[in-house]
């Protein structure tokens, strides 16, 4: 069971502009695992929506499969929610956004949604420049069918069996950026100070944003021997063979400032290091994005923050030249052009 | 002596090489001779490429208004090298061979029994036109005029069939007429004209017009109020989408803004494409996509969904030959077991099936209020005879009064005033068919959870078996409900009141089959016939089904689907259901189903009549 | 007054909280009552999430060696507060509930007519263990204990498991021990043992093995030389890519380069899975495999193509509960017509039907050999029930002298002494199965074309009517070569001279159909039975079939597709086949199929016996 | 009908040193359009496993669907060869190549059967590194269907349908070095000097080697009215709106030197810029190539010659320490267990 926040436990009783409470964004209770990163973003999502006052019925949540996926039902519980098939969620978002361009689009999606099944539709939705916001809550490996390698897992790293990942990981936020992405950012599921403006910001973009969001898993990236009293239980699961033990815990948190670095221990012992873009970075100027994304990369480190945003995003819906009302809205007088329209067809081809 | 002519009764073949313009100007051909009142047929027989491969356009021409393919050539017209054996070989016995006799033709070509009719085509486009892609373009025209001429066709009426095709660039009508006149010219000049095969003008195409299904379909969903089409370009079904979009730009703008009521979007693949169609609906639109087998398969797990999670998909598929990539430009009707049954676990699919293009248009639109009300997705199966080539039809109608159906949805209103908890998957009048509500339509009511996975009436995920079972019973029910709303067959009269025999048949191979009544009748064999227009098969079906004992099944697929399914949904007894099958890629002829009856009826000629 | 005893035959469940630790102390538990020398069954009920939710593991003990799931719980470990309600209710009158007194029992959980045993568990685990992790996995082990000494199990047993168990841990051995004492002796000291029911050591198990259908396919998959195992994950079947990997690493690893004999693929999605096993094939290594539901619908496409092309697949497919993602951790058998019939066209696919694991590993390794002999897909259908649970079965068999199949192909010298033209899809034999080559075969010899479009017997592409119909009808004409040699169905003692009644199951219900033949036996309804083992139906199941005047079909899904492949491969007449069905996603029961019988047969008693 | 010549025509008379001529590498005569690049590019192929005295059944060839994708009927008749299905042929010759590790893989795809459909293949492919050739026929539209714009269509583009392109083409070679790709190279279809030594390279290279190889559709990426005579059939082809005329065109050529730039007017009269590297580029330095790459693009630009090569590559079957001997000529005796194993096995289930 989560830390996430049942409905009636600690509501924040403050109303925003809307006239909501904080409690009016939450979502059913989590039944992921303690600790697991992915409710540490939902509760991120939360945050934002209350904070910029949005009316959660203009929000549609859309997700795959995965343990990502279930987290739009631990969130925002009076929005429209969908929790499609795997890997496809890209292609069911960039439908509903077509069906009504009014609403705000949430997708959530996991490494594996994301960079194996649906690496297809998620490159095709960044092509399309769909109005959405698209969070990939990245934990390096496929929570729940137990912990295999992603696509996104790094070179080199031990998964659960054991085995050294031979691949290189995929880079969502390089790969985002090559893409020609009007929107890119990355963060750490615990670091809400940077995550949440982070997700109001992709909100508020007017074309594809990208959140890619490492999130560690506890259950399956919990590999190494990290504690004397820890070893027993992992000693324990080598030893039965089943992933039938999951240790609670805590949530890794982070908490540091734009410009600076911070490691972090995940519940494997190994350690993550974190590089915020400095106070000053211009998220402008895409060049200058993907040299520093590599250059972090060949250092070791994780480059956060919002990496680019293209000021003169136009979406799918103005590249189409769509009508400002909405496809859903339309009836036989806005869309049939008629019997007399049809008569003239009909003559047309005697 | 009076000579005797066969009138308006004939198969006209032309052997083409693709990419050669030959395409346009037989079209224009056919449909001169629409114009002068006669039924006709025009069949494109293309390969799978672009350019240079061996391609025929055939047109039935029969003034009573068989419409079906008819086996035997009376006049080929042999432009292409290539395929020239083949094609002589082709011509009945007594018929004609139109070539190119630029170059004499060599004497492994000659048959006794067929006539040829030479003419300097290359050459009359050499001495008339400055470069070799206009001589290629008007050689075709060229045969045209002297094809028109032998078989006696109003000139006039092609002429302005092509003032017509050329409204726009009026500098190319001149052109065009002269390449018309030098064909005519030659066959004055060197022939005895009309041969004994002509046209006569008539008055046997009433109100018709000449259409392929594919535009049909698009039109209907124009009608019906599709805004997003999402599709993925593939073989049949292209023209569809194409159409789609040709005509929603026409009808679809907004006067004032010049903005689209439309979105046209080509996806990255049949996944995608039924992807954004789930989601659209979901989101409150109508959408719908366009494919063929191959997509078809593909689009398998997301056909699932909808049909577990109930959301209303419009599917056009236009089969074609199969299995794999199979013949991608012929047509079969064999994917009627991977549709009605498309997806893993109990899965059950409705389907309507069009015969001609006032069908694909109706049934397309019809489509749409079905996916709405029964919340699940429709197939409109169509194929490539069907979808790619032009048919004479009845025209297309709308009624203006016709209101889109849409379905159980809740509007904010009514959600406000709902005092009960909304439950999306909740049978609250006994249809099996629950409300839902789109997203954004009311604060704080009315939203829900879609998912894949067993849920609850409330869409609440849930393992328990219970709660798995009420679900997928009250699909099941939602089943028969759909046989009250699908629209019943079309029984032709009643020949045979002792009900011993039966025939049916549905799409594409109606044309044959009526015309084999005809020609059953003729050798004094009495059959009821039916039409099946959807699965689940409606009440009608069952009875006519129960009430034959002997019952001919028409179908275009090795395997007998159609078959499979009357005999799985109605759970009649096979021996009563016999196949008549064609499966080579060619539509069947009325000529196979009536000998393919006759000979299995000689065991017990005393049942009969 | 003698205490009466019921020994061997109960069934207990255990609710825990998944992400506990309890799967392996309930496995240790169900693992010593089978070396006590008695059947069990064990059940393992989980939920699609990974830690906190309820999880249920069901052992049926049975000295008969009856294996189907039994409903009515004899003992209920309760140590889940979430599902008390429900798992209070679930207790059969007069059975057990023991559950954790560290904290009182709720009176809402009383109920008269069942036994209460409290057990300090979290208290004697907090006493004695110093980690909160530890505790919780160590009250595990207490209950075991107290449970062992309930029902009078073998201690001695239990403590040579859990020595196994930690064979490599030696240290974890002891503290294990001092758990299972605490509860051993908590029980000792508080209660009075054993209760009325309990086990006795037994000599019923012969040499069985206590296996899941998983790890048995992936055995069978290693000694068949599978050599590439592509998959992605999906439960159920993910278990059979690990077992894969793991057997692989101690059975393929060349022992002097330390190279490995095999190639362990985690695909980026099921369509790249089964793109690998068809270029694998293709390139003439063993390939396989393993996926359920979602992913058979997403390979779609490419079944087609191994269809028309003419590739050896295998494909194990573990069915879970559908439609859509459905449930994902629950047992179906509803993906048959979606796996004989997938992919658009006419196409047909090979199945076989294991029913325990010494079949999983047979049947797999069968299929092999039938995928090179037929040049075609082979499935092999497992279910969550039998592919992820484990199921006691005669052991594994494999004899030294067996070769495999490779099918025909054409080597390097038969192609360089071949005069005649090598044709791929050429009938040489008359048995339809045309040869093969590998790529890089020979210099100048043997090479083709593999391709997905309609292909001349030399596997040249052609859209030739007859072309088509000479392959098609081939493909038809190999079906009935598969027909001759697929696995013959199991026929079981013959009750019914009259044959007027027949029973006819498969896979996973074998174990409750056989259960049933036994209970209407009791109530003297006399019925001959069947196992399908293999689509197509062989001669064996058609005469069965056909002799029978009314047969029940037993299957786990809603619309009754076995009993449709039934109807439709065998032209049988559907009022003969009865539906016998349990779709809730739980493995169906004995009585179950046996009050569904009786059910059907009372209108017509006087038929019977 | 193509002027690739068929085996009969100007057989090249000289004997590699396996002993094969030339025509030994042809294939059946093309069925595509005359003029298509696509032609040019097997011409290509022919000419380079020639040159490299490559014994024709050491390599299978696959493909995809499209136009594109039918080209190996074209080139190499004694090779076994795999028509697949759309998009799928990375998978295809991923277990072909797991199948028998001493055979070369040339597989040719087109920028649809790539760019769309085939786009998570293309990448998982990359990302094993699987020892490959990967061909992709570039011309920007979906020839088999029509001419419909695929995703590496440019931004603006004009279509047969006169619908300008909306969206950002999907830049390949790009792509594959954000990926991590060991081996990838542009050219052109008709710069033969360049394109052959380039396939050479990447079939000696031990890893996924791209092509990216434009190479201009006649059919359907003639839409501008460029000649005085061309107008008249185009008009025709409008008015008929029946893509039924193609006209005979002469493929493109072009040859230029390394470290120069040459403008190429395709057969609608529009022209593209062709940019070589120079002859002293080092293609192992990868952040250099990515910064040449995009600086090329916003010159409007397109780089053209061998961009990245790792010459550390290690391959899927390295990276999964696979057997020598290909598992293709495995028997029962290096691959069955036995029963005695099998024994152990099922005591081990007592
Ligand atoms: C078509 C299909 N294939 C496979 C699965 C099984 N499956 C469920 S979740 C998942 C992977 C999830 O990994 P990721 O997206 O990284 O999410 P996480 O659980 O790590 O958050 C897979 C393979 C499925 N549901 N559907
Ligand atoms: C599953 C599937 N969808 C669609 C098609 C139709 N189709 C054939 S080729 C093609 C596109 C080919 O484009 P490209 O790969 O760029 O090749 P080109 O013809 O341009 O060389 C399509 C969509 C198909 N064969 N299979
Ligand atoms: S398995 Fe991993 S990803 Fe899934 S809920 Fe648990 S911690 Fe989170
Ligand atoms: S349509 Fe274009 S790509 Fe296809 S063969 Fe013709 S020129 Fe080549
Ligand atoms: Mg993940
Ligand atoms: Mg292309």
């Amino acid at each position: 069971m989560s830390y996430l926040k049942p409905l009636f436990h600690h509501p924040s009783l403050k109303e925003n502009k809307v006239g909501y409470v904080k409690a009016d964004y939450e979502g059913v209770i989590s039944t992921l695992c303690a600790g697991c990163g992915h409710d540490s973003i939902s509760g991120a999502i939360v945050q934002a929506c209350y904070e910029v006052s949005l009316e959660p019925h203009r929000l549609a949540k859309l997700s795959g499969i995965g343990c990502s996926s279930k987290t739009p039902t631990y969130f925002l519980s009076n929005s429209h929610g969908f929790n499609s098939v795997h890997g496809r969620m890209p292609s069911i978002t960039t439908g509903a956004n077509m069906a009504n361009k009014h609403l705000i689009y949430l997708g959530v999606s996991g490494d594996g949604d994301t960079a194996s099944i649906g690496m297809g539709q998620f490159v095709h939705a960044i092509r399309r420049n769909l109005n959405m916001v698209y969070i990939v809550m990245n934990n390096g490996c496929y929570g729940l069918t137990k912990g295999q390698d992603s696509a996104t897992a790094d070179f080199g790293s031990i998964s659960k069996t054991g085995e050294s990942n031979p691949y290189n990981g995929i880079d969502l936020a390089g790969l985002a950026l090559e893409l020609g992405a009007s929107f890119v950012g990355r963060s750490f599921s615990g670091d809400k100070s940077q995550l949440v403006p982070m997700i109001k910001a992709a909100m508020s973009h007017p074309g594809f944003a990208l959140l890619d969001v490492i999130s560690p898993c506890v259950t399956f990236n919990n590999n190494k021997e990290s504690t004397k009293s820890y070893s027993h239980v992992r000693a324990h699961i080598e030893s039965t063979s089943e992933f039938d033990f999951v240790p609670e815990e805590k949530a890794i948190e982070v908490d540091y400032a734009a410009g600076d670095s911070a490691e972090v221990e995940l519940f494997d012992g190994s350690k993550i290091l974190l590089s915020k873009l400095a106070p000053d970075w211009n998220p402008t100027d895409k060049f200058t994005a993907v040299n520093r994304l590599h250059e972090a990369k060949s250092n070791g480190q994780i480059l956060t923050g919002l990496l680019y945003i293209n000021p003169e995003s136009k979406d799918l819906h103005s590249m189409l030249n769509t009508s400002d009302k909405a496809f859903n809205a339309m009836d036989e007088t806005d869309l049939c052009p008629g019997s007399m329209e049809l008569e003239k067809i009909n003559q047309g081809l005697r | 002596m009076e000579r005797k002519f066969v009138v308006n009764d004939m198969v006209i073949r032309f052997a083409n090489v693709n990419g050669t313009g030959s395409a346009s100007a037989n079209d224009m051909f056919a449909k001169s001779i629409f114009r002068m009142g006669i039924p006709i047929t025009p069949k494109n027989i293309f390969p799978s490429n672009i350019q240079g491969l061996p391609t025929w356009y055939e047109v039935r021409i029969n003034g009573k208004g068989y419409l079906g393919r008819k086996a035997g050539i009376d006049i080929l017209v042999g432009v292409n090298p290539q395929s020239f054996m083949r094609d002589v070989k082709s011509v009945k016995s007594g018929g004609y061979f139109i070539y190119d006799n630029s170059k004499p033709l060599h004497k492994e070509y000659i048959r006794e029994d067929i006539n040829y009719i030479g003419i300097p085509m290359i050459k009359l486009a050499m001495d008339n036109y400055p470069s070799a892609r206009l001589q290629q373009l008007f050689k075709n025209i060229i045969y045209v005029g002297a094809l028109a001429t032998l078989i006696d066709a109003d000139i006039d009426v092609i002429k302005s069939v092509i003032s017509e095709q050329f409204e726009k660039k009026q500098k190319l009508i001149p052109p065009n007429f002269q390449a018309l006149e030098l064909g005519i010219n030659y066959i004055k000049e060197h022939y005895d004209y009309p041969i004994d095969v002509k046209v006569e003008k008539a008055n046997n195409v009433g109100d018709s017009i000449l259409i392929d299904g594919n535009t049909a379909c698009a039109l209907g969903a124009i009608y019906a109020g599709a805004t997003v089409m999402a599709w993925y370009p593939i073989t049949p079904s292209t023209s569809v989408a194409k159409a789609y979009e040709t005509y929603a730009k026409k009808l679809r703008i907004d006067k004032e803004t010049g903005k689209k009521k439309y979105a046209f979007v080509q996806a990255e693949d049949e996944l995608a494409a039924i992807g954004m169609v789930i989601g659209a609906t979901w989101g409150g639109a109508r959408a719908f996509t366009a494919t063929s087998g191959p997509g078809v398969s593909l689009m398998n797990e997301f056909i699932g969904l909808s049909y577990f999670a109930e959301i209303p998909v419009v599917l056009i598929n236009v089969q074609r030959g199969g299995p794999s990539t199979g013949m991608p430009t012929r047509s079969q009707q064999a994917d009627l077991i991977s549709s009605a049954y498309a997806s893993h676990g109990d899965t059950k699919h409705v389907l309507l099936f069009p015969s001609n293009p006032a069908e694909c248009f109706e049934m397309t639109a019809q489509a749409f209020d079905l996916a709405d009300r029964l919340q699940t997705l429709i197939m409109v199966i169509s194929d490539l005879d069907l979808g790619m080539n032009n048919h004479l039809s009845p025209p297309m109608k709308w009624d203006d009064e016709r209101k889109y159906d849409r379905g159980k949805v809740f509007t904010e209103e009514q959600l406000e005033n709902m005092t009960e908890k909304f439950g999306r998957y909740l049978d609250v009048d006994g249809d099996a068919i629950p409300y839902r509500t789109y997203p954004g339509t009311h604060p704080t009511k009315g939203s829900f959870f879609t998912r894949g996975t067993s849920h609850d009436e409330y869409a609440k995920y849930s393992e328990l078996g219970e709660v798995y079972l009420r679900n997928v019973d009250r699909l099941a029910d939602k089943w028969d409900t759909a046989k009250t709303m699908v629209p019943p067959p079309e029984l032709y009269d009643v020949n045979d009141d002792k009900k011993s025999l039966g025939l049916v048949f549905f799409g594409t191979t109606t044309y044959a089959a009526v015309e084999a009544m005809d020609l059953l009748q003729e050798q004094n064999i009495a059959i009821n016939s039916m039409r099946v227009k959807s699965f689940p098969f409606t009440k009608e079906v069952e009875t006519f089904i129960s009430e034959h004992d002997k019952i001919f099944v028409v179908e275009q697929n090795r395997d007998a689907q159609f078959r499979t399914l009357l005999i799985n949904e109605l759970e009649t007894n096979p021996s009563k259901l016999i196949k008549v099958l064609n499966y080579d890629g060619t539509p069947i002829t009325a000529q196979t189903i009536m000998s393919q009856i006759i000979g299995m009826l000689e065991p017990v000629p005393a049942e009969l009549n």
